[in-house]
């Protein structure tokens, strides 16, 4: 369960071009996640965080395969989700600095990110609380026959929770076009997944609901990309629901304090290994996509314009008291 | 608009069905979710309501596993998408499972998201004691009641439940529908122990109610009293028998729970100095908390009046009927309050 | 999924004794059901009930392989499990007449059955809702180390419930001593056991637990005691859980009134011919063990103890109002 | 009994922590069951109440996956087997999901088998708003309250959480206890915004106290605010600068929030003739409601108080400190109430 994955990135069938725009979206969720810790321990933020620095690849590979009139739910842990599905570094930013022009005019916070122009309902911070909601959002596609695909990802702890398995069931048994995708993290909090299942992997278990379960290298961005591509088109063609255990690694504490002294050392060592940036970026420049002052370059722009947001963020306007009681009801 | 096929004098089960059967009919967006109501030869969900609807609309009416937790959620994820499901529990004590959904997604979603999304899901749940024991046979309409983002009412006539039901699906927002296992109709196989005839003439054509206002079901200076679901039946009937003592009561049936309809209630206190509630459930920690401290609030220093809930012992639901007939507010302990307020 | 057995009972390694105590239990059960059934009709007894006329053989079979001091959880279908773990038809009576001397005092019913002392906690009316709960009992054996175990009963239509999910979960990572005894009548009200799962079978989903499960033959009361004493042994031992999947027909309405209108006319009259008792009775007899006529002659004896216990039944005293607000806090 | 080990002076974190520990010395069969209290090098759940427990109690730690309705359930069946669990949720907004498990089977179980069992359950549950946004923010005492068969306390000093969860333990029904997230300490990684210093001297020895009497905090004749956990504070800093003002507030903690002590509070509200009840959460269907309600009830006409219930607006609790604070209840929102009541 804990080894990491070996094999290189195979990118032979794809354009410079598409490759480019995986790297830089990877790029753009961890230099922002990186920049938000700062602003967080600097405590210039409010609230508390949870962060996704390593997962890049699993919410840059599934939105990938997404069109942009599909939707995805997400959990506390969604600002890579947002971010690749679309949403703005600043509607984000400006969110976490609780401002009114934040993408849920500073009600929401880091755990509800939303915009409902861009295929993302507010996540939703209850542990596999979206797994029913996606189910019923991909009830309402099939109904109204659009098409559509509802992408869910929620975490390893998730699998344990009841409304996992009872929203899990209920699109198996609608044959609805929702992709379920866990990503395997190894962690639930402070607890390893190997205590919380006996035995088979959660791959296996999503077969036991007539789902096909596979496991994929959550931190190669190109098998998640394809495998993700294979689910959504599943689901389109009315072969639905799909299910994909991205295994990947939580290299950052839980949430903004927690030092993760439960990891062994060497564990997060080897994975550190596997940074899905850095192997996607081996890989292109392996390839003569990029070099590696191209790819440099990449990073810089997107953490110039992320510190040109940061300024922005600092000059939002918050809510005022007569937001108040605005929005309880629709 | 298509017409009405609603018979003329209806039970709320089959008023509630010619509403929901109509609302199907007139947007393909609206659409039932909940367990064993889509299986030809069975039941119609717990109570009937949907006896049926799977030959009108196969396509929409989605038989769900025993799976409270999840099929809210679903219903939530559909509502979001622009559906607009109605989703029921066979007992409202299962709304527990289901709670989750209800409060820290169904309700919370338009706040949350500033406004972004709307959640028009409607939610029916069957409750009272009817001879089940204690798990099947709460209250829970003191679990939602200020559950800020929710609406909850409560239906104790057809003509109401018809209206209600059919402004409940159009609203935008989460609305929860409680409906008394004991007024479904009392006749067939609706014929249980201590149903009540809650049948109405139910007018041609379509209409809405709203889902916030009380409903004055008697006039009446001495004393105002206040029930929903049974509870209005009850105080109606303890109101005609006061009437023999000389006393007359006001009541209301207070019909929309969130928002508590203060206008009408407060109005009706200020004229009658006196408010009995009354309430099937446990005492303490009820709505008639609410209502009480609400009106009490309200009214100040103009008007104190004199307030009483006549509700269930702090107890769970006693199987044994002569335990809960001692549970269930009656009609003689009505009376008793009311006259012991008038003359006291 | 719907066919019934076929074999024959083996009966041939055991006693007569054992054999037709077996077969007394499970008439009795049945004779109760009817008993009770036409006091319902009758209009003598109030509130509701689920009855469990064809699955005698569930309840005797399991409930033969526990010792007293084990326990059991069960449902609103309980009278069956309540009788064969041990409690008196005087007691279950009374209580589904409301008296004060019935096993719950009145203030339980048909849906609660319950006596402390023989081992069986009140049953859960919440489907699924006894899973968990059986599994905590199993930790506290566990904790205590007592040896004792906890059998689990519930109905098809409970699989899809988070709680059967969580706790069948829980119990599987901790190892604890708990059978989990699925009566798989493949009806959950009047929805078939089909339309709520996708492919795989009951079994099948709890070996995704790390359990393993098999598909028991549930109108073979023989087959179901085997099955349940190697589960009970196994969790004694320390090799819990265990799971079995007793497959059998609800051959009743749902509760008091269901006419059962949505299950097939032949698949009603195939079970029919697999009739628990029935197929005992004709082992026994075919054995040498008893007469048609020392079968009727049981039957009989138990019918007149029922008529005998109805009758002290009609004149037990039924609680006061001074009974009302007490045993709310122990 | 073992001597305590507990330091001076603590926190509310440190004074559970050294409660539960003697808890399960005196006694194997508590135990705790909980989300990630028992990783060597990990929490001691989300508050650090249960850290470093599971080096002592390497068999009575129970780390559960995530899973609240199941392992609520687990607590319940090991209680009716004669174990003492101690069962929490990492935020109160959880209880949603076990809530099935609380009302519907432990509170009930002993009513419904006619005495025959008992469910020595202690439930722990943080709530408060503090910067997470909607869903991690509510207080979900009102949720509980009335619940026939189960009891509710609310804890906000060290020495009283000490007692507290020691009566809690040793009672033989469920017991729910709240705690808040801004009063677990204010020093160290529980320095969060707002957090408040909660801490207490802890005597030597073992005490249990009583769980179902408030606690007066401070003694006045003009006017009697009730608050509990946060606002229990709130209204001891409000009452403070009343005294400046020349008003003179009695504070009641009520600590007891199921049942409510009607008999601490009624004997203040009678000397006083105001009473003004402070809640973190919205006003409408709150546990202020119960008190207002009971209290008119119950003073009758023998002395008719004027009451004010100071509570959050009925919103879901926004994320940006700017509302936030707006949502929960402050000194200054206490203090206009109370000098509107003395002077109006
Ligand atoms: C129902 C519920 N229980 C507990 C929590 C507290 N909590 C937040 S995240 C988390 C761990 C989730 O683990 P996983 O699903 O693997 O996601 P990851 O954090 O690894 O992304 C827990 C226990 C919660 N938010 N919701
Ligand atoms: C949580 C919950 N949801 C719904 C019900 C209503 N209900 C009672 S029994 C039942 C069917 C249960 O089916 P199954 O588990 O197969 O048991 P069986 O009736 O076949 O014995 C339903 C839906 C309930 N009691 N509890
Ligand atoms: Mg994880
Ligand atoms: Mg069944």
């Amino acid at each position: 369960m804990t080894n990491p994955p070996q094999a290189k990135i195979d990118i032979d069938s794809y354009e410079a071009g598409f490759l480019l725009g995986l790297y830089e979206r990877m790029v753009q969720i961890r230099e922002f996640e990186e920049g938000v810790k700062f602003l967080f321990l600097e405590g210039t933020m409010p609230g508390t965080i949870h962060q996704c620095q390593g997962q890049e690849a699993c919410a840059v590979g599934v939105c990938t395969a997404l069109e942009p009139t599909d939707w995805i739910t997400s959990t506390f842990r969604g600002h890579g989700h947002a971010l690749a599905k679309g949403l703005s570094v600043d509607e984000m930013l400006f969110e976490l600095f609780g401002a009114a022009t934040g993408c849920a005019g500073g009600k929401g916070g880091s755990m509800h990110m939303v915009n409902m122009d861009k295929g993302m309902i507010p996540s939703i911070a209850i542990v596999a609380g979206g797994v029913p909601v996606a189910a019923g959002m991909a009830l309402a596609f099939k109904m109204q026959q659009t098409g559509q695909v509802a992408a869910c990802f929620f975490g390893d702890g998730a699998i344990a929770e009841g409304a996992f398995h009872e929203g899990v069931n209920m699109a198996a048994i609608w044959d609805v076009p929702v992709v379920f995708i866990c990503e395997n993290n190894q962690y639930g909090a402070s607890t390893h997944v190997s205590k919380v299942m006996r035995a088979a992997t959660i791959a296996e278990r999503l077969s036991s609901y007539g789902i096909d379960g596979r496991r994929i290298d959550g931190n190669d961005v190109i098998a998640v990309y394809e495998a993700a591509r294979r689910a959504v088109d599943d689901c389109r063609a009315g072969r639905g629901p799909a299910f994909l255990e991205l295994l990947t690694y939580r290299r950052t504490g839980h949430s903004r304090r927690d030092a993760c002294h439960y990891q062994p050392k060497p564990e997060r060592e080897q994975w550190l290994e596997y940074d899905p940036i850095v192997r996607l970026g081996q890989a292109l420049v392996e390839a003569g996509h990029a070099t590696t002052e191209e790819l440099d370059a990449v990073r810089k722009q997107i953490l110039t314009s992320f510190d040109d947001a940061v300024e922005r963020a600092k000059t939002q306007p918050q809510p005022t008291l007569a937001d108040l009681t605005t929005h309880v009801l629709a | 608009m298509t017409t009405t096929t609603t018979p003329k004098r209806v039970s709320i089960a089959e008023s509630l069905r010619g509403a929901i059967t109509e609302e199907m009919e007139r947007d393909p967006k609206v659409f039932c979710l909940g367990e064993d109501i889509a299986v030809p030869g069975g039941w119609g969900g717990a109570f009937t309501v949907t006896l049926g609807l799977e030959e009108r609309f196969p396509d929409r009416m989605i038989n769900t596993p025993i799976a409270e937790l999840g099929f809210f959620g679903v219903g939530v994820g559909a509502a979001l998408m622009g559906m607009r499901p109605i989703v029921d529990v066979q007992y409202g004590d299962f709304l527990f499972l289901a709670m989750d959904q209800i409060v820290n997604n169904a309700a919370k979603m338009c706040y949350m998201s500033g406004g972004q999304c709307k959640v028009p899901l409607v939610m029916r749940a069957p409750v009272g004691a009817t001879g089940r024991g204690s798990q099947h046979a709460q209250n829970l309409e003191r679990y939602f009641i200020g559950v800020p983002g929710l609406k909850v009412v409560a239906v104790s006539t057809a003509y109401d439940a018809r209206g209600i039901l059919k402004a409940a699906v159009r609203d935008d927002n989460p609305v929860l529908i409680f409906e008394h296992k004991l007024l479904y109709g009392s006749k067939g196989a609706r014929a249980e122990s201590g149903a009540i005839d809650a049948s109405s003439e139910i007018p041609e054509g379509d209409y809405v109610l709203p889902l916030d206002q009380a409903a004055i079901r008697r006039e009446g200076n001495d004393v105002t009293i206040v029930g929903w679901l049974l509870t209005a039946h009850l105080a109606q009937q303890a109101a005609d028998r006061l009437a023999d003592e000389g006393v007359q009561a006001e009541v209301i049936d207070a019909r929309s729970l969130s928002p508590i309809d203060f206008a009408t209630i407060c109005a009706s206190v200020e004229k009658t100095g006196r408010l009995v509630i009354v309430e099937e459930g446990p005492k303490t920690g009820g709505v008639g908390a609410e209502i009480a401290a609400g009106v009490t609030e309200r009214l100040g220093d103009r008007a104190r009046a004199s307030i009483r809930r006549v509700a269930s012992a702090d107890i769970p639901v006693p199987f044994t009927p002569v335990l809960e007939n001692a549970y269930v507010p009656d009609v003689p302990r009505i009376m008793a309050a009311v006259l012991d307020m008038v003359k006291g």
